[in-house]
């Protein structure tokens, strides 16, 4: 057993549930020090600068708010859990959010009057400006209004809690669509310009920072109503197979459609988040189906990158010059070999022996390509430029929005051959080893050639992926492929489900597209990043399109 | 010698058993003697280095390596309960030296560090441990805790999570410039042994390496939570069948790295002077190596470990590399670690000290 | 000293299959019961219950005066419920002796606890030889031993076996079961699991047929024994 | 001595040692083709340890084993597979998070041809064994008694049928010899002559020759043809079932005078005899 | 979309017309590395680029200025996507960045291809700016010198000035630090002089002795290292621990030019030498540009980047200025090639970092060096004109 493999034991460990009073302190506690920790590491600062609504709420009051409403309501459930009754509950809500609004305050005024600043770089006067509503910043006036705010958020939170399912979860969707909108402004912006028709709603939809406040009001009651209204016509029941088949189509849909009507942006994130699945799908050989950990993929994409270049350019380190066409098969293949080398000596060594050996390689990859030693065939640090687009008979590629079809096609390919790979002896083979290394030898398998064959298809993945990426920049540069990149790859896989093809698009929406559309918040981008990880982790632990439902749901 | 025949024979059996694979890795084997032999030979005839650089790279090497182990003795801690790397550890070592660091801050505001230099490094390590230790028991309850009872890589990709949490809040809350760590002044002497200069911090991160790792063995020996601990580590339910509370063996376990981790980062930043909140990516990977080189879950491998590793980078290009004539060889240095430790995972894929990871029990 | 076990509509379930269906009983103190099933039947999830490793779906257990249902399995131990777990689990890479040791984890009485581990010694002489060797390169066999062994290191009040003489041999297996007679004999109330039929319901006091997750049948050892259905489902005579 | 010929298996000198632990000594198994041979002695006698020699589990230190008058000792597991050994494990080791089907489509991997690229093409090749396959999956699950549990993941499904399901997944390799270290382990009595029927149909049906340890003595006297009883890593006693039942030093080292389930299991051999 | 002319209130331009309604914000975007292992640098010259756009009074004839900036990373599709995404929004006039080269030489053409001008501030590849450079950076120019010209004037001052004959140099693998190596080295070599070690490192190494040794073995006289400021505070602080390198100057880079080098570098940083803009702005500015900086950011700049963000937003804003025109009912118009074109036209702009005036290839930088030596290992020290005092010329 190892961090890759199976880590399980058959008992949970539970909390013990104080009294409400106690819980509803605990919750509002928590809020506070979210909003806290929110407001001193900086984060309340930049997104204090993006509206949701235009000119009435921004993100950072936003955030704050969703804080102390979390908290009212998990102070009111809880209570409501121990039979009190919805006023009391929402008495409960109250307190959470006074006590919230209590330790906001406390944090904002020694944040006003002490220095803190030597050691907490973001405990700035700025900060105290920015959540002063009414009187002086840092004085009593403004503390009281945010301890106020806090108690009034608490009982909507926990009015909130004490509403029917149905409309909670209205009231829910209301405001994620209201959230989704301001955040996503310039995606649907983009959206709204392209659509035939309806080009001219957008300066009545979006403001410059966010959105309308007539536009937000109906976002939030459409979307509330609609929610309602699905909820309550009586749908014909769907097998869960059907379901499945259902949103395999919408995601596919989803995959064509959207970048087509949208901006460039969207179409360069969704070339991304193509380029991601291509190297997910191979480390979902490796990992996903042989169980062969390997944190040093990023070497394959860049022996693609790098093959693509040197075949491909005008610099004259280039050792031929083939069209794209012809160079992508080498790459991929070029790839697939050198997965076979990565392969050979690192065949023996298990688990998270493997899973370092294979980083160590990586690494060892990247520092050669940027070593001044390889300079003359690899070009240094300073990269191979000017990589020639890939042309079809006088038509150049060289939109995002091409290569992402492009990707799209290849990735259509490689999903194609992995399902098929994994439903045959092969596959089986390889979850066999996955399973229990010994027993399949003894069964027959080969272990050395299965698990080369998963490097090698894996790298030949990872490699094909490399080749789109290094024709679309242009140019690649050794920073291009950080050790970052397999880690990320990894948690593609295991966010979207382990061995699932469709996990793996999911997750790649999920964690490369999502941190693009975030790419405003720049320094904070990795600290959302790493919340995703560890939120989506808690509430779909075995991924969000896992491979298979096994009917074993609550069980070890 | 033995008899011709008897030769013969031998390579027969060889060859009726082996497959492609054997002759590979021999292959490779031969391939990397061959490399270290034409390297080091290489760079004794460049002779670039006299003897007493290479003994100061010595004392270099010990001294990142004691780092280095410091670093991997928490992996080993975590992994060998959990059988899972703790991928956060590296940053919570970043936020050990940022604690120590503030009580440094603190210590010297109110003048007790000039006045008292010796009783003051105590104080700045412990602030560092329970920083450490404070960390870790944040990065378990929200990687580890929720998902003992599941089957899946979510705790891994959680710790990768904290991880980035860890790193980007702290630049948010302390910013992020390098941070100059006090010295202490009897820690800035050197000294002299047979003709080679010997800095006494050298001597501190040593001794503090021992140190700890012979407390950790006599917890994880000799106390009723080491045996608890070991229990854990190698089967969960039969550990709470005998009793044995295993959140509190794991809490333990976290709280337990996460001060070795703080201790770590205290030593790292005396040694080398400045912090950032960014030095616990690169140097938690370099644990990571250390751990796996000495064998995962094995405390004397994690010292043996980390060592080596420091060794390697630090002896590695003057003396290999010296003779390839390659220009800038200590942009090789990570490339030197990284391929030892894959070339010792060929030949002991259970790394240096390790068990074999499956004795075949049918 | 010894407890009551008592269990009520106990009920578990694996996802949408409930293994266990509302099963009630009672163990006295001082009682030798044994549980009779065939493959499936829910005896394990029975027992894994009992002792908290398993999330139960309803139903209470009591151990004495005591609501065990929601506490986690080490508290039971504390009280005085043990187990020797189906498949032995016992610590591998452990030795032989600190397998011994660590199953008296939560006494704090030396002599008396070095009192026991001779008592186990003398019961299984085989582990004598063996206290230094790690306990995963033991026979099957001898892990069996040790695997009772550290259950009666905890001095239960309550001991819960599952299948204790599972690849035995038969010279082993009286040895074993003797050892659980004489354990039982010392006030020890001994609930057992077991494939043997016929040597358990020899030596139970009381006897349940679990069949489907659900009581079938009750008895004393000797009904049970000379019952025809027994006798043909799980004794084999009809072969 | 039996015709050479004759000898499926031939286990010449074996002999293991772990660290100062002598775990078999020179030890000689000769087991006939179309037979079913036991293996008994008490707990620690070297019994598995055998076993994992034949399979290459652990590399023994001196002996030579013979299948069919060809060396196996020292082939890597798959290659002895593919000669024709499969076996089972005295703690059940299945492929738990696979379903029944698909652990015993694992083992036959051994016997199937499609390349790389008739997979990736799916071309009639593939699509034609494939369905062969999971028939022959379907009817070797039938064959051991759980066909209705196939979908079913392994280690949902209770101990004996994991037992069976393991036995399953070793005939889908198409052995000449199957070993099964333990299979009547966790059943009752009843399953137990249950397995002994199952026993006899591998050999008679399906012409494999088993090699098996067991301790249920009903089953050792009910189904095997020949006994070898060790003792401490050697070879005790070797015979014919009722030579064994009253050979003294047997009876001593292992069976135990007074062992009931002994005498339980001569009625039963007495009984299937009248029958 | 191709550009077309168009014409839009008083405006007619061949490239396009942004229209801002009246009360709206003019919109100016900014990309650097915000993440990855330049962080630093880049978050620091987005707050110049913010202080710079508060000295202006945050307004351009009225209209306030939102400044949208995104994270370029350090890399090529860090900067494809950034741009990408900055240009998505079809009012943004200007852009001040990327910080490095990789990412200029993607995201500069994919924003002048929509009309967008950019104003580099750390890429400092000669070729951005070259006079045989492609199309798409028609629209670029850059605040920071190119590499060539410091090179040039360090050169000048190790040969010449010092006359010392053999120098070691040091990079971390970055394109930046790699690029300036080499033009010094070359510089060097053509100038008579001696490169007698070439050496690299990585941005993460902490102990650098083992390669100090190395140098130490070939005696060179000076060690030129534009690396960043944990790599120069390790080998200020190593330097003195390697036998024969005590007394061997140093020369490090503009990147290093803060008070947080004295920091990292502690009492080692005395008599260590760096290259920065020479000119007198400067020399009286910078110093209560810090103080600015340290109140609204909370810690004084990391690197010494921060300036030339300054200034390129200086720039932007100055053209802007320039180029907009109102109409009666005042909404405000900008011509996209107008504003180009006034860009590229500005002369004697007075920035941060001295008079800015931009060539025909968009090089703006001053271009005035000077070498500075730090004087006081104090941390609250650091206030350019005392420590580092200026040394030359
Ligand atoms: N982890 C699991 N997931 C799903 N179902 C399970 C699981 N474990 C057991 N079951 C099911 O629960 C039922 C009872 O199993 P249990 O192991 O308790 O039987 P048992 O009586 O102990 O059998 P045996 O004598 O073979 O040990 C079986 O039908 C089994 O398939
Ligand atoms: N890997 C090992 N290391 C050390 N000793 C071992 C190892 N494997 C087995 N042994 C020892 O070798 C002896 C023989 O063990 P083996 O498992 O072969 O016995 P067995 O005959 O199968 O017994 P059982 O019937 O109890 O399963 C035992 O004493 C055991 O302790
Ligand atoms: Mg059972
Ligand atoms: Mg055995």
């Amino acid at each position: 057993m190892s961090s890759f493999d199976i880590v399980t034991s058959s008992f949970r460990i539970h909390r013990r549930r104080g009294h409400a009073v106690a819980e509803a302190v605990r919750a509002g506690a928590f809020a506070g020090a979210a909003a806290i920790a929110f407001a001193l590491v900086g984060a309340y600062l930049i997104m204090d600068r993006r509206f949701v609504v235009e000119d009435i709420i921004t993100l950072a009051q936003t955030v704050v708010l969703l804080f102390v409403l979390g908290g009212g309501h998990a102070a009111a459930r809880s209570a409501a859990r121990d039979g009190a009754t919805a006023a009391t509950a929402i008495g409960f809500g109250a307190l959470a959010g006074l006590v919230a609004g209590l330790l906001f305050a406390a944090a904002i005024l020694l944040v006003a009057h002490v220095g803190l600043r030597s050691h907490l770089v973001a405990a700035s006067p700025m900060l105290v400006r920015a959540v002063t509503f009414l009187g002086a910043p840092g004085s009593a006036v403004a503390a009281a209004v945010l301890v106020t705010a806090g108690t009034a958020a608490g009982s909507v939170g926990a009015a909130a809690a004490m509403l029917r399912a149905d409309r909670r979860t209205a009231v829910l969707i209301g405001l994620a669509a209201l959230l989704g909108a301001g955040l996503f402004r310039d995606v649907f912006a983009g959206l709204l310009h392209n659509l035939p028709g309806l080009a001219a709603l957008e300066p009545m939809v979006f403001g410059v920072g966010g959105v309308t406040p007539v536009a937000a009001a109906v976002i939030a009651v459409g979307a509330a109503g609609l929610s309602l209204v699905l909820h309550h016509r009586r749908r014909p029941p769907i097998a869960a197979s059907t379901r499945r088949r259902i949103e395999g189509v919408l995601l596919v849909v989803l995959l064509v459609l959207v970048p087509l009507v949208t901006d460039a942006f969207v179409a360069q994130v969704a070339m991304l988040v193509g380029l991601y699945v291509l190297m997910a799908m191979g480390l979902n050989i490796e990992l996903g189906l042989a169980g062969l950990v390997d944190l040093g993929f990023v070497a394959f994409f860049a022996v693609g990158a790098y093959t693509m270049a040197l075949a491909c350019s005008s610099d004259p380190r280039a050792a031929v010059h083939l069209s794209f066409w012809l160079a992508l098969p080498l790459a991929t293949t070029i790839a697939a070999v050198a997965g076979l080398l990565f392969g050979l000596p690192v065949l023996r060594v298990r688990g998270d022996y493997l899973a370092m050996a294979t980083l160590g390689l990586g690494e060892i990859v990247r520092v050669l390509v940027v070593s001044d030693a390889m300079k003359p065939y690899l070009g240094g640090s300073q990269g191979i430029i000017e990589i020639a687009r890939p042309s079809l008979g006088g038509w150049t590629l060289d939109t995002p929005l091409q290569f992402y079809f492009l990707a799209l096609i290849l990735a259509a390919l490689v999903g194609l051959v992995s399902w098929r790979l994994q439903h045959s002896r092969i596959g089986r083979a390889w979850l066999a080893i996955r399973e229990d290394e010994d027993v399949a030898q003894a069964l027959g398998i080969d272990l050395v050639a299965a698990k080369l064959l998963a490097y090698t298809v894996g790298a030949a993945f990872a490699g094909m992926a490399g080749a789109v990426f290094a024709a679309l920049i242009g140019s690649v540069y050794p920073h291009s492929f950080q050790l970052a990149i397999s880690i990320n790859v990894l948690a593609i896989l295991v966010i979207g489900g382990l061995g699932s093809l469709p996990g793996v698009v999911v997750g790649s929406l999920v964690l490369i597209g999502l941190p693009e559309l975030l790419r405003e918040f720049g320094e904070f981008r990795y600290l959302f990043y790493g919340i995703a990880l560890v939120v989506t982790m808690h509430l779909k632990t075995e991924g969000l399109w896992p491979a298979v439902a096994r009917q074993e749901a609550t069980d070890a | 010698m033995a008899p011709r025949h008897e030769r013969l024979e031998a390579l027969a059996e060889w060859r009726r058993q082996s497959t492609w694979v054997d002759g590979v890795l021999l292959a490779i084997r031969l391939g990397v003697a061959a490399t270290i032999l034409v390297g080091f030979g290489g760079s004794l005839v460049a002779g670039t280095y006299s003897i007493g650089n290479i003994a100061s790279f010595v004392v270099f090497g010990l001294t990142i390596g004691c780092i280095y182990a410091l670093v991997a003795l928490g992996y080993t801690m975590v992994y060998g309960i959990l059988r899972m790397i703790n991928f956060a550890h590296g940053d919570v070592m970043m936020v050990g030296s940022f604690g120590g660091l503030f009580a440094a801050d603190a210590l010297s505001g109110a003048g007790v560090l000039e006045a008292a230099p010796l009783l003051s490094l105590p104080l700045v390590v412990a602030a560092g441990m329970v920083v450490g230790a404070g960390v870790a028991l944040g990065v378990e309850r929200i990687a580890y805790r929720p998902f003992l009872h599941v089957r899946s890589l979510a705790p891994l990709i959680c710790a990768i999570g904290m991880s980035f949490v860890l790193q980007y809040a702290a630049r948010g809350l302390f910013g992020s410039r390098n941070r100059a760590y006090p010295g202490f002044g009897w820690m800035e002497r050197t000294f002299e042994v047979g003709g080679l200069t010997i800095p006494m911090l050298q001597v501190v991160a040593f001794v503090a390496a021992g140190v700890m790792l012979a407390g950790l063995l006599a917890v994880v020996r000799l106390t009723r939570l080491g045996r608890a601990m070991r229990a854990v580590a190698e089967d969960r339910d039969a550990a709470a069948l005998v009793g044995i509370d295993v959140g509190r063996v794991i809490v333990a376990t976290f709280a337990i790295g996460g001060a070795m981790a703080g201790v770590a980062g205290v030593l790292y930043a005396l040694v080398f002077k400045q912090i950032t909140v960014f030095l616990g990516f690169s140097l938690g990977i370099k644990g990571f190596a250390a751990a796996i080189l000495g064998g995962i879950g094995n405390l004397p491998g994690a010292l043996v470990g980390g060592l080596v590793l420091g060794l390697a980078e630090a002896l590695g290009p003057a003396l290999l590399l010296e003779g390839f004539a390659l220009p800038a060889p200590y942009q090789f240095k990570d490339v030197i670690g990284y391929a030892m430790l894959v070339m010792v995972l060929i030949f002991r894929p259970q790394g240096l000290l390790g068990e074999r990871l499956a004795d075949k029990r049918a | 000293m010894s407890k009551v076990l008592e269990v009520s509509d106990l009920t578990v379930a694996y996802g949408a299959i409930r293994a266990v269906r509302n099963v009630s009983f009672r163990v006295e103190p001082g009682e030798l019961v044994t549980i009779v099933g065939a493959n499936g039947a829910g005896k394990t999830t029975v027992l894994n219950a009992l002792c908290g490793l398993r999330d139960i779906r309803g139903g209470r257990i009591r151990l004495g005066t005591t609501d065990i249902t929601h506490l986690p399995p080490q508290d039971r131990v504390a009280l005085g419920l043990s187990q020797v777990p189906e498949g032995r689990r016992l610590f591998p890479r452990m030795t032989v002796a600190e397998n011994l040791e660590i199953g008296a984890y939560t006494r704090r009485e030396a002599a008396a606890v070095a009192a026991d581990l001779e008592w186990v010694l003398e019961l299984f002489p085989r582990l004598r030889e063996r206290g230094r060797q790690l306990a995963g390169t033991l026979s099957g066999g001898e892990q069996q031993m040790v695997a009772m062994g550290r259950a009666v290191m905890a001095r239960p009040d309550v001991l819960v076996l599952d299948e204790p003489t599972m690849g035995l041999a038969p010279q082993i297996v009286d040895l074993v079961l003797d050892a659980l007679r004489a354990i039982n004999a010392n006030g020890v109330t001994v609930l057992l699991v077991e494939q043997n039929a016929y040597r358990a319901l020899e030596i139970a006091d009381r006897a349940f047929v679990l069949e489907s997750g659900e009581i079938v049948m009750t008895g004393t050892g000797a009904e049970l024994l000379d019952h025809p259905d027994i006798r043909n489902a799980y004794l084999g005579y009809d072969a | 001595m039996p015709d050479p010929s004759d000898l499926l298996l031939d286990v010449r000198a074996l002999g293991k040692r772990f660290g100062g632990l002598v775990a078999v000594r020179e030890v000689d198994l000769a087991v006939r083709r179309g037979s079913v041979h036991a293996i008994i002695g008490p707990n620690g006698a070297g019994k598995t340890t055998a076993f994992n020699c034949i399979t290459s589990f652990v590399k023994p230190t001196s002996g030579r084993i013979l299948l069919d008058g060809e060396r196996i000792d020292g082939l890597a597991p798959h290659r002895i597979a593919a000669h024709g050994v499969a076996r089972t494990y005295q703690n059940v080791r299945l492929f738990a998070n696979m379903t029944a089907i698909e652990n015993v489509l694992v083992g036959e991997h051994l016997r199937l041809r499609t390349s790389f690229l008739d997979i990736v093409l799916r071309n009639g090749r593939f699509h034609r064994e494939e369905t062969a396959a999971r028939a022959r999956a379907r009817d070797l699950l039938d064959f051991v008694g759980i066909g209705p549990r196939a979908g079913l993941l392994a280690r949902a499904m209770p101990y004996g049928d994991q037992r069976r399901l393991e036995i399953a997944r070793a005939l889908a390799t198409r052995p000449r010899l199957l070993m099964l270290d333990e299979p009547a382990a966790g059943m009752n009595p009843a399953e137990g002559m249950a397995l002994v029927r199952l026993i006899e149909r591998i050999r008679d049906d399906l012409g494999v020759t088993v090699l098996l340890i067991e301790h249920h003595m009903r089953v050792v006297m009910a189904i095997s043809e020949r006994i070898t009883v060790f003792d401490r890593g050697a070879v005790l006693a070797e015979g014919a079932p009722n030579d064994i039942q009253n050979d003294d030093r047997v009876i001593a080292a292992y069976l135990g005078t007074r062992s009931t389930q002994e005498a339980h299991a001569v009625k039963l051999r007495a009984e299937a005899r009248t029958a | 979309a191709p550009l077309r002319a168009e014409t839009l209130g008083p405006v007619t331009d061949e490239l396009g017309v942004v229209k801002i309604l009246k009360g709206q914000p003019i919109l100016i975007g900014g990309y650097a590395s915000q993440s990855g292992g330049d962080t630093n640098q880049g978050i620091a010259e987005l707050h110049g680029a913010e202080l710079a756009l508060k000295d202006f009074g945050g307004k351009v004839r009225g209209f306030p200025v939102k400044f949208n900036t995104e994270d370029a990373q350090c890399t090529a599709e860090g900067g494809q996507t950034a741009a990408t995404k900055l240009a998505a929004n079809r009012q943004l006039v200007a852009v001040v960045g990327p910080s490095c080269s990789s990412g200029a030489r993607v995201g500069a053409p994919i924003l002048w291809n929509l009309g967008i001008p950019s104003i580099g501030i750390g890429a400092t590849a000669p070729g951005l700016t070259a006079t045989d450079r492609p199309a798409g950076f028609k629209g670029f120019l850059r605040v920071v010198p190119n590499d060539l010209k410091s090179a040039e004037f360090q050169v000048d001052w190790v040969r010449s000035k010092l006359g010392l004959g053999s120098v070691a140099t040091i990079h971390d693998g970055s394109p930046y630090t790699e690029q300036l190596v080499r033009a010094f080295e070359k510089d060097f070599v053509a100038k008579g002089g001696k490169v007698v070690a070439s050496e690299a490192i990585g941005p993460s190494d902490n102990d650098l002795r083992p390669v100090l040794t190395r140098i130490a073995g070939r005696k060179p006289d000076l060690i030129f290292t534009p690396v960043f400021v944990s790599s120069t505070g390790f080998l200020l602080r190593q330097k003195g621990e390697v036998a024969g390198l005590k007394d061997t100057p140093v020369l490090g880079g503009e990147g290093v030019f803060s008070a947080n080098i004295i920091e990292a570098a502690g009492p080692a940083v005395i008599g260590f030498r760096i290259v920065g803009p020479s000119t007198e702005q400067f020399s009286q500015r910078f110093p209560s540009f810090v103080k600015a900086f340290e109140t609204e950011f909370g810690e004084a700049p990391t690197g010494g980047f921060s300036a030339w963000g300054y200034d390129a937003m200086l720039v932007a804003l100055k053209g802007g200025e320039a180029v907009a025109k109102a109409d009666a009912d005042g909404n405000l118009y900008i011509g996209r090639k107008a504003l180009r074109d006034a860009l590229f036209a500005t002369r004697d702009l007075p920035g941060l970092t001295g008079k800015l005036t931009c060539s025909a290839e968009g090089d703006c930088g001053a271009s005035i060096y000077a070498i500075w030596e730090f004087a006081d290992a104090s941390p609250t020290s650091f206030a350019p004109g005392t420590n580092p005092k200026k040394v030359f010329p």
